[in-house]
């Protein structure tokens, strides 16, 4: 890598299994209710319930999407870019969001995009804090707007920490990994 | 030679008569035609300055990125002399691309199809088994190098043009400049891009995007009233928002080239924090600490000072420009932005709306702050230009939303006949001891700067070749 | 002021050319042609009547769907006196699309992106900001209204045209307005959209489906065969279907507009399930007892009766309308339908086929009942026109797998040259005691309907502006 | 909700967790067993094997698909129309359809669309029977007919009512959630 | 099937389900562990780790894509072309296509597609000998390579089978059952 | 009457302006220009041969399959007395597509439309109920067949041509038919098809594959410099690929009609395994035996011997053809092929080009082997072409992820205007005692086989109707 590429912060996202801790099993009873977890989030936001969806997101919540950029040569997988993001936001500027979906003018989003986010190649790590895991996600989301016949699709990772939180989990971190340099929506007024 | 198309389309219809100066009206085809888009491609695209990025984007030698002039794609380099270049992306041997990667360095760009080789200045190396002499012998090396665009750099903005000949950046930024400079030429590190630029798709027409970024002032009270709604912009309530008009009154200024800014009075920022009273009481000097320009710290205000004219400071002081955009298709957002503890930052960003084919837009959105900001407030200005800006953006979600809308009305053989209307002209009107140039504007925002917009178009479409 | 283009082509051909009045046949070149299909949208879609819905789709003051005449999109509202206003939904400001729901209730649209506001017979209400004028001095706010389509309505059913002078409904259904009488306004409550239409879009030109609406009949027995073959449609097997032919054997009705309906013998329908002998015994009025029009029942014959000339009854006892269509984009299907404890019921069905540019068109599928029907009945006939018509309907899924071939079809340089072929003509031949006019086909269901669609195409096509 | 959109039933789809009983946990016996038993269906569908399909229907089916139509303002989520269906049908009608496609003239589809059914996000409740289940599942469905180079893509949720049937279940009702307004396919030819 | 398209090689692919031994149930620990082993394989591919990949690959592989072919009337369903294919490898080519793509010049994928790949509708079965099992599972690859806003997409089944090898599975054969008979991409440099 | 349009782009410019003979070079616009496409549809797709398969694809009578003519489809059948016929895939009824499989076996197509019967020579079998005459009266049953196009086989491979009067297959061929005849015609059994062929979309202008196609040795070098880093092609390593320049002398060979193909040294190939010193002592029949050519065996080479002249089988043993192309859209590619065992194989493979609009091209890729090679050889001869060539082929995965780019760049206003270069030429030079005809280039693989290629575009884009 290249001085000049490094300082703008091109890197390749070093693999979950390379930094979290212990594996938890595929169909272990805390992957399943992992599994659980997501399923229901999913249905939540296909289904605008966002009161309920932000009762799942910790007060130290980080939320970010970084950019992906096409390199070539030695440098090529270093793709993930966390300079400039696609969604960098906390907490409290996530209650800003719903707050403003709550509004009767959140146009973007009224009428609402028809959702359906379907969540597969769940794997789960420890985290670094007991009662915290790691959580690699696929979410292939497609997006159905006024009288589109065309579906719009998006495909990428999420890499979420997860922590107990009562019988259930809150997210505590989610980076979503894109998997387009020139993303084919208008916006990304829907959650990933 | 760049192909000259007649401004008269083949139904007979002569551009000009699509721009009504009597009625201020602008016809809904000018959205969705294929031969104008055509022609725009060639009679603007080719012929005006275009923004490619910020020479913070490639700051070492070698170092290149792969933009685009309308459909064209271009590398945007620095050679060994540290010279920015910017070339077509083409290869002279049989069109292949050159550069596959959006960003990288090097020195020498070979192309993967049958290897020509060019360096960061465009300027041709040679082609593999330099006996064979593969380039032909036809042409000279020198006549085989990248095609060369003309460069210039303004506040580290680096701009572009085909127009070889053609007016110099600083005759084309005309009266505007004066205020463009306030933006972009006021600390002694520049600007810097905080990152490469979000790129997102939007399946509109880029001038539905482009006459709005025209100081398009008006539409934020109902398209963007969610913000309102929740108290993010002014004290308004959901039912007063209409009644207050918030940032409505200011003064907009533009120039005959199409360029445009929103001077916004900084009082309706001030009021999110203190009374009007208490405001009053403030000079210029007290107003710029308390609450500097956007992107600005009250550390950096020396430095602002020795960067701007007394009446430039005042102005800033008073009515810093905000919002505004450049012609053909750069939308300028230097804002005021609430921050979740209630105080007040800065977001600057700066967008290109990349023509994609008559329907279909990207949008490229480039953050920045001061390069001699320190690292958290690089920080939190990035977040803030994410959160109110670009793909997710709280603010410019609708408007991404609003043009698709636009351009398939103008589909349809009713909707292409119809008008888009700019009847709401304020007038030009100096405010006492203006210190700018230009047409200004001085009263509620309304149509005079996106005219000024379509007129300059319309000169640009119709100009003889 | 709609844009006139001559009905010449870029290559020189003129339109009329590709029609050959001559040999019967219509050059594909028409399936695929670009310029073809842009003239289409101005010559027949900005000319003519076409269907929208159906008044019960808004009961009340304030109610509207959004749909489309041509590639424009319509509201079609109602306004606080009840009437049924038809209004571009293009805001006239700069164009942004006012409605962006398909269906609600509103006493005021207010367009989203700059606050425009008009009422839902299309008057111009205001700008945001009253005192500012935001709506400019050049035009008044009577000139500001959404652009307003001519309405009429029909049983009902909701027609507008853009065509202000031209011929009124009436003219337009001209001889074939006998027979849609006799479907759509047969009782006192009229027709009911159970809903609001299915829609899909089908990649095939608009007049792949349109011309088969024109009442062709005889692709039923190859295309639709399956239906034999289980025994849904008469009692051939899937040996003797051809020797069989049911079905095809009926009255065809047809006029200059290129409307058309095919009334078919409910001999074909009887013989489900009673012998040709049983049925020969049964007057008009038994047979009506026994085998009401599709839609209808027993107890709703009175009714019928009132609404009836005695011969249109005899019409519908012995061979009642029962598929057709309305130039240039409807199908109607008001069929009896099997049901699978053996009886016979109706399922009553509209379709408009909407051009959605020359490869594409959205099909339209409104389902209804007589208002006057029990709930349980029009529960029914909904499950019976969903299984057989629209999207999932056994009978037109296989319709529309069929038309993208053809525009496919005519896509290529050798395609593009064939003809479609109309050779086949029964001829006009009135039934003794017919009692309607138009022109009529008594025998083997052949091309005449058609042919006659493309008369018409032809003529609105080739017309002097 | 005004009268009028009331009248023309549109509504809000009452979430499955909010209106069924007791959830069945995500990786429960059961749930493993409704799992394999929607894999299983939709390898019979995408191989067109349409008897053992119908030998998984109950007789008391119903099977159908409302049409979703865009909102805005306080109605926006009452996107799901049941007044109009593209599916609306019973047993019966089934095997008739299922009859029909057996004929040697079912055109739509013969050749056969070559298809592919992803399910995903299986959620599981108790039903208000014994031996009956309520299940979500999103399925996205992948088909491609003849030469076309484009994949026709499809994506819903669907709700089904299962029932305890010897070693299996049988399917008791299906409502398919649709994502468009306007479906980009030329036919629902196929099963969802 | 008449003699002419028999010999020309196509035909229905036998359901695994009637070829192959005794089902492993789904979310059985057998199967839990398989499910694992695809997803971390998927993992593997879309993070361009192709040395770890490789690791996963038997050295008696087969690797094969058959071609898809639309047919009517009653061969209709025979539409598997196993005489011409897409991928037609063995473990000594397979090494030979990673070598390649270890080189400083293997453009077709430098740059990299940014992919992911969608792995659901697992069903497992015992193989024919010991320690082998027998797995169909369904893929959905998303690829974007280059300023494409439009994802590349493909569907797929995969019918595999894996052998036991120390604590993990090796993948003996893969035949992908493509579900285009034109495939929509340039391409498939990238492995299913 | 297939459509002429003039060969003047509706902005004035001629198409032979877009190759400028002086310099060689070819103008960009020609691989993006819509009007462009549409002329190539007419004059190039309707009027040369094209080359559609394999007669072993269809041994049986009724056999079928369906390929494409440009955008034509086409029934490929073999009738009752074994002829093979080129049919348009279009019913003369109303258009519809009359086999919607793409390969099988029927006497008798029937359009599942109306059910029109046609026999596997296309001609009309009738209407169903042939009572009613379905078929009409204007044309007789002679008249309503599908459209035929002439059909000329050449060692089993089956071309047809719309050009019913134009020059014959072989006049067509020309010169470059004694070296196709090497490839095609060498074994008594003849070439077999393995399979049917590999199919996939490239988004690219069909010129941007087919200009490649004649015979571009040198990208070689660089866009498949992979295979040459791991030591697949020739001894070279990473660091002196350019150097030792591997394949690149040989003899190239074209003619007017734009076909070519290059005869390399199979010295490239025997040096992987032997010494040049123990190669110079190699009689040709020796070297026959050793590494016979592609696809050949050792048993084969009796066979080899009697279908070829002595002059042909030297050329065979020192320098056979393997790759080029067939103008306007065939690859061929006839290589020896490396194996993992450390021996060389071989590899066939024909591919077609066929547009699909201006910016797709679906790349065809048959493989075969000689029909008397053992199941054994077939099979791994299948296996090395799938390997290296089409879908996921080592080798031309890079070139189709290439062509795209050309393509891409064609589109912009500046891009557009560029050109492609072909100015490095050898000059034709026939080595001594060469066999054959055609234009002769011996040395480095240079410009003049696809300048060759452009010439003859030229020449049917410009021909007099
Ligand atoms: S196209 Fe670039 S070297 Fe040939
Ligand atoms: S476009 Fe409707 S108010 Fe401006
Ligand atoms: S279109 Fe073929 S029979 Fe009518
Ligand atoms: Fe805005
Ligand atoms: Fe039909
Ligand atoms: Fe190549």
């Amino acid at each position: 890598m290249t001085t000049a590429t490094a300082s703008l912060g091109m890197e390749r996202s070093p693999p979950v299994d390379q930094t979290a801790g212990k594996r938890i099993p595929t169909g272990s009873a805390l992957y399943n209710e992992v599994l659980e977890f997501f399923y229901d989030e999913a249905a939540l936001l296909d289904q605008q319930r966002f009161d309920a969806w932000a009762a799942l997101l910790a007060e130290d919540l980080s939320y970010t999407a970084p950019l992906r950029i096409t390199r070539q040569g030695p440098d090529r997988l270093n793709t993930v870019v966390r300079t400039t993001l696609h969604y960098d936001d906390d907490y409290s500027s996530m209650m800003g969001r719903l707050q403003r979906l709550a509004t009767k003018s959140a146009w973007a989003e009224d009428p609402p995009s028809r959702t359906r986010r379907f969540i597969t190649n769940l794997r789960l790590w420890e985290g670094a804090k007991p009662q915290e895991w790691e959580a690699e996600t696929y979410l292939f989301l497609s997006r159905s707007r006024y009288e589109q016949s065309q579906l719009q699709i998006l495909s990428c990772a999420r890499r979420d920490l997860l922590r107990r939180s009562g019988s259930g989990f809150k997210l505590v971190r989610r980076e979503i990994i894109l998997d387009q340099s020139v993303l084919g929506m208008a916006n990304l007024a829907v959650f990933l | 030679m760049l192909i000259e198309s007649k401004p008269i389309l083949s139904d007979g219809t002569p551009i000009a008569d699509l721009i009504n100066l009597e009625t201020r009206e602008v016809s809904m085809r000018l959205l969705s035609d294929h031969e104008v888009y055509k022609l725009e491609m060639e009679r603007i695209f080719s012929k005006t300055w275009l923004l490619l990025g910020h020479e913070t984007e490639i700051p070492n030698s070698g170092d290149y990125v792969v933009r685009d002039m309308g459909e064209d794609q271009v590398i945007v380099s620095r050679d060994r002399k540290g010279e920015v270049y910017v070339l077509l992306n083409i290869c002279p041997h049989r069109g292949m691309r050159v550069c596959m990667a959006e960003t990288g360095n090097a020195q020498m760009h070979r192309c993967v199809y049958h290897g020509w080789a060019f360096r960061p200045d465009g300027s041709f190396i040679g082609a593999p088994i330099e006996r064979e002499q593969m380039h032909g012998n036809i042409f000279a090396k020198e006549d085989l190098g990248l095609k060369r665009a003309r460069v210039q750099l303004y506040g580290g903005l680096i701009f572009a043009t085909w127009n070889i000949e053609g007016p110099s950046l600083e005759e084309f930024l005309g009266d505007s400049k004066f205020y463009f400079d306030l933006l972009f030429c006021r600390t002694d590190g520049g600007l810097e891009a905080l990152g490469p630029p979000q790129k997102f798709i939007v399946p509109a027409n880029w001038k539905a995007a482009a006459e709005q970024s025209a100081s398009d002032g008006f539409h934020t009270l109902t398209l963007h009233r969610s913000l309102m709604e929740t108290g993010q912009y002014g004290r308004a309530t959901a039912d007063d928002i209409y009644a207050n008009a918030p940032a409505m009154y200011g003064v907009d200024i533009s120039c005959r080239q199409g360029h445009s800014l929103r001077c916004i009075p900084a009082e309706v920022t001030f009021t999110m924090f203190m009374s009007m009273d208490e405001l009053k009481k403030l000079s210029p000097d007290q107003r710029l600490e308390v609450l500097p320009p956007p992107g600005i710290t009250k550390e950096m205000l020396p430095e602002l000072k020795r960067h701007m004219s007394p009446e430039g400071l005042k102005l800033m002081a008073k009515a810093p420009p905000q919002v505004g955009g450049m012609f053909p298709n750069v939308l300028v957002l230097f804002i005021y932005a609430p921050r979740t503890d209630g105080k007040y930052s800065g977001a600057l960003a700066l967008h290109t709306y990349v023509p994609r084919g008559p329907d279909h837009v990207e949008f490229t959105n480039w953050i920045f702050a001061e390069k001699s900001a320190t690292p958290e407030m690089k920080r939190d200005m990035m977040a803030n230009a994410v959160r109110q800006a670009g793909t997710s953006g709280t603010i410019e979600q609708d408007d991404s939303d609003t043009w698709p809308h636009m351009s398939r009305n103008a589909r349809g053989a009713m909707g292409r006949t119809q008008t888009m209307k700019y009847g709401a002209l304020l007038g030009e009107k100096k405010p006492a001891d203006w210190p700018g140039g230009g047409y200004v504007y001085d009263g509620f925002t309304k149509d005079d700067t996106q005219w000024n917009w379509w007129l300059y178009y319309r000169e640009l479409m119709t100009a003889k070749g």
